[in-house]
């Protein structure tokens, strides 16, 4: 296997940040977040493959456990962990969408530079 | 951030600047994966048993020795609650947080 | 924003799968050691099924199954017994989170499994009720 | 128990407290701020108790689950750590006595989860520092981001969009330091800092290494807003409520200022940091520019808040500054401005806090002499803390920049040496703009009742004072903790 699967990491990657850095609205903001930490998360998991390798569960039938018979366990355990901290940032993030639109109607950053203005 | 998105009259807009930058980013990015180890390398230093310096390289450690410290068959399992359970607590922690700042933020108040 | 109206059939259907992602979740959370799944997996599956019935038939009803203000202490209580068992260890004389020196009094790679056990069954206890304590959260405004 | 369970417990316990506040406390919410403040103490005497074991230079490292580094996670109670978590820790201590005071005010029929996310964030300041591995860093790391977008949005009402933008910009950090970890893993195979900085040291320099440190310091680096990155950091600040700003204003980047330190010396060490690719002079000249830039921009602001905001991102570039030296006199520099600027922030910003709860704005041009009058203790506060960021001689300020300079000599590099001393100049600018009014212009008494009629409560004006005023002691006693605490933490190789 060769290494063209960090290419559509590296894509995915880039177009997150385009998205969190350039679009205007704050909900395709958190869009483009999404996809930059997802991106990530792609890259560990593409990481862990080996060759010729199962899912990282005991299988009886191939005898003493030898890492050569079993994928990488530990990039799928941290990123569970990264998945989980992706929830709970995503959980806050559009906690805070909806208190923005509460209070100043909109979503559209210009527009929102311009009411926090005028308070 | 939020300025840097913002029209500015006259010039290059700003927009393009950035993509220009994200574009030099992103094969950066694609330059340096393709000196990575190949994927799918057993032998990549990542899955090694030993690391460059001798110390035991923590994946094929779990491999090898999950089922016999913690009887148990899922090695994700196995890392996720006791190799690495502190991190695990970390994790609940962050989502923990997640509730109360919504708690805080937006339930309504109390009378 | 659009009135929720009752619609009969989605209800049925989803009382009667509701149950079964439940069994399902319980199932992951369980299942975690032999197979892929585990807290996080079977909370949300749990944090699911419980968010179905308050999709489906509305918050009035929905907080029958599952009280609204019981979300963040139950959470707490989840995160609080992976942190009880692994504070147990540590008064017992070992590390923090070092199961081995749980006092159950079995073989130390049992008392690992034994450990994994309850601190997975505290991670889905937390994840399903922050979420859902979440989710009612994000719609705290449109039901008064 | 204690003694074996030492370096672990500072993180434990607020963890647990703050796990447990929302049951300890769901019927009696008044309990909230007296148990946060216990814990607090705790705390403070736990990290002393550290400091005491570390005293003699030893490294005292502890395995949680009973696993060895490369398997499982490492906690790791160094001098450098432990120093920076007993001032971390005390200055939190100081600015929870004042929350006694402004809670209820400044966050109405909030205080349970208020106060259990500022546990949670002082856990996520504790884990990061004296954590002994990557992607527990990164745990903790997202622990105190989170709980710091909390913690500001409940201030005024534009906090919101602050927390927001700090949100996405914070995210953006936490995912490039995971990238630069992901590409570390999979070069060398390991996640614990002491074994990367051995397997660094012996494996060639390629470029996917060069891409994790990038990736990670650019990471790190947006999290401690310095200066082509500080976009989140004015807004934050100004917007937060006065006990929020206080804590995160010196403990917030100082966080991050510290993995800085950690992944350039402790992990990638001096081999690939200056020698192989100029990074620490590309940090050093940014870190200059916004030394400049926050100093600038500080005197144009009219809002006290956002005056001190912006002084915060120069003085991050002091630390910067002392970093790109690269050696030891920089290095005692950075590590001393760390203590100093968090006291001196967190006075400053008490100040503040004092100044908005007694007469309802801080806006400086309306300030005259009449603050003199009703706020004798916390104008005294705010002189000393402002001299010592100026950077007069007894005060401790004068000493981190006098370490910065003599680092900056010799290395015989002026352009940092005259930026350090150009900086003062600005710093003495804008706090004479405040002393101007409230010492020297006589206020008119008519409309005296824009003022509240009481006087500053105790429980505000106290810490305010004791903050500032150890600010002194710092100074007077600085050759003492440079000889024997700072000294011994110079990394390796420097």
């Amino acid at each position: 296997m060769s290494n063209f699967a960090y290419i559509s990491v590296a894509i995915l990657l880039t177009l997150g940040i385009y998205g969190m850095v350039l679009k205007k609205n704050l909900v395709k903001k958190l869009i483009g977040m999404t996809i930059l930490q997802v991106a990530v998360i792609m890259f560990f998991i593409a990481s862990a493959v080996k060759g010729g390798a199962t899912v990282p569960v005991l299988d009886e039938r191939l005898g003493i456990p030898n890492p050569i018979h079993y994928i990488s366990p530990l990039q799928h355990c941290l990123m569970l962990t990264a998945i989980v901290v992706g929830v709970a940032t995503s959980g806050v993030a559009f906690a805070l969408a909806i208190l923005i639109y509460r209070r100043f109607k909109t979503l559209d950053e210009g527009i929102l530079l311009q009411r926090m203005g005028e308070k | 951030m939020w300025p840097l998105s913002i029209k500015r009259p006259g010039g290059v807009p700003i927009k393009v600047i950035i993509a220009f930058f994200l574009l030099i980013f992103c094969g950066l990015l694609i330059y340096v994966s393709a000196t990575l180890p190949l994927r799918g390398d057993s032998l990549a230093p990542m899955h090694r048993d030993q690391s460059a310096v001798g110390s035991p390289g923590a994946s094929a450690y779990y491999i090898r020795n999950a089922f016999r410290d913690t009887a148990t068959p899922n090695m994700v399992t196995a890392i996720l609650a006791d190799y690495r359970g502190y991190d695990t607590l970390g994790e609940e922690t962050v989502i923990l947080t997640a509730g109360l700042i919504c708690y805080l933020l937006l339930r309504k108040k109390e009378r | 924003m659009r009135r929720f109206r009752r619609n009969i059939i989605i209800l049925m259907v989803s009382k009667m799968v509701a149950p079964y992602i439940m069994l399902f979740a319980f199932y992951v959370i369980f299942h975690g050691h032999l197979s892929p799944g585990g807290g996080f997996q079977g909370g949300t599956l749990l944090s699911a099924a419980i968010l179905l019935m308050r999709l489906t038939a509305g918050i009035k009803l929905g907080e029958r199954q599952f009280k609204r203000i019981l979300g963040t202490p139950l959470g707490s209580l989840g995160v609080l017994i992976y942190f009880g068992v692994g504070f147990l260890a540590l008064l017992w004389g070992g590390e923090f989170l070092n199961y081995a020196y749980l006092p159950f009094g079995l073989t130390p790679e049992k008392l690992r499994y034994l450990g994994i056990l309850l601190v997975e069954i505290g991670v889905g206890i937390a994840v399903a009720a922050i979420l859902v304590s979440i989710y009612d959260d994000l719609l705290e405004h449109n039901n008064e | 128990m204690i003694s074996h369970n030492s370096p672990a417990l500072i993180p434990l316990i607020s963890l647990g407290s703050a796990i447990a506040l929302p049951l300890i406390a769901f019927k009696k919410k008044a309990l909230a701020h007296p148990f946060t403040l216990l814990v607090s103490f705790t705390m403070v005497i736990l990290s002393f108790y550290n400091i005491a074991r570390v005293w003699q230079g030893e490294r005292i490292t502890y395995h949680f689950g009973g696993w060895l580094p490369p398997v499982g996670i490492e906690y790791l109670l160094d001098p450098l750590s432990a120093f920076i978590a007993c001032v971390i820790n005390t200055v939190a201590f100081f600015v929870l006595i004042h929350a006694g005071g402004i809670l209820e005010r400044e966050v109405p029929h909030r205080t349970v989860p208020y106060c259990a996310l500022i546990l949670l964030f002082l856990c996520g300041a504790n884990g990061i520092i004296i954590t002994g591995d990557v992607f527990n860093l990164y745990v903790f790391l997202e622990i105190f981001s989170l709980a710091g977008y909390g913690l500001i949005a409940v201030g005024e009402r534009a906090a919101v969009v602050a927390s927001f933008r700090y949100l996405i910009l914070g995210t953006l950090g936490a995912s490039f330091y995971l990238l630069g970890v992901g590409f570390l893993y999979i070069v060398t195979g390991s996640l614990n800092m002491a074994d990367l900085k051995r397997i660094i040291a012996v494996i060639p320099v390629n470029p996917a290494l060069i891409a994790a440190l990038a990736l990670m310091v650019t990471g790190m680096a947006l999290k401690m807003a310095l200066f082509p990155l500080h976009g989140w950091l004015p807004d934050a600040y100004t917007y937060a409520p006065s006990t929020t700003s206080a804590l995160i204003a010196p403990i917030g980047t100082k966080v991050a200022a510290y993995v800085l330190i950690r992944l350039l010396f402790f992990v990638f060490g001096i081999k690939i940091t200056v020698d192989t690719i100029p990074l620490l002079d590309v940090i050093g000249y940014m870190a200059a520019a916004g030394v400049l830039y926050g100093s600038l921009l500080a005197i144009a602001q009219k809002e006290m808040k956002r005056m001190l905001a912006y002084s915060s991102v120069a003085q991050i570039g002091y630390i910067g500054i002392g970093l790109s030296l690269a050696n030891p006199m920089g290095y005692i520099g950075a590590v001393l401005h760390i203590l100093n600027h968090a006291f001196m922030k967190g006075a400053l910003f008490l100040v503040a806090g004092n100044l908005r709860n007694g007469s309802g704005h801080s806006e400086i041009p309306r300030f005259d002499a009449r603050l003199r009058k009703k706020y004798p203790g916390g104008m005294a506060a705010f002189s000393v803390a402002a001299l010592s960021m100026i950077g007069i001689p007894p005060m401790a300020g004068f000493f981190s920049k006098w370490y910065l300079s003599l680092g900056a000599v010799e290395k015989s590099n002026w352009v940092m040496l005259a930026v350090i001393l150009i900086s003062s100049l600005l710093n003495a600018v804008y706090f004479i703009r405040i002393w101007e009014r409230v010492y020297l212009i006589k206020g008119n008494e008519e409309n005296d009742d824009t003022l509240l009629q009481e006087k500053e409560p105790l429980i505000l004006l106290v810490p305010t004072l004791i903050l500032s005023f150890s600010l002194i002691l710092l100074g007077l006693g600085n050759s003492f903790l440079v000889t024997k605490i700072i000294a011994r933490i110079i990394p390796p190789g420097m």
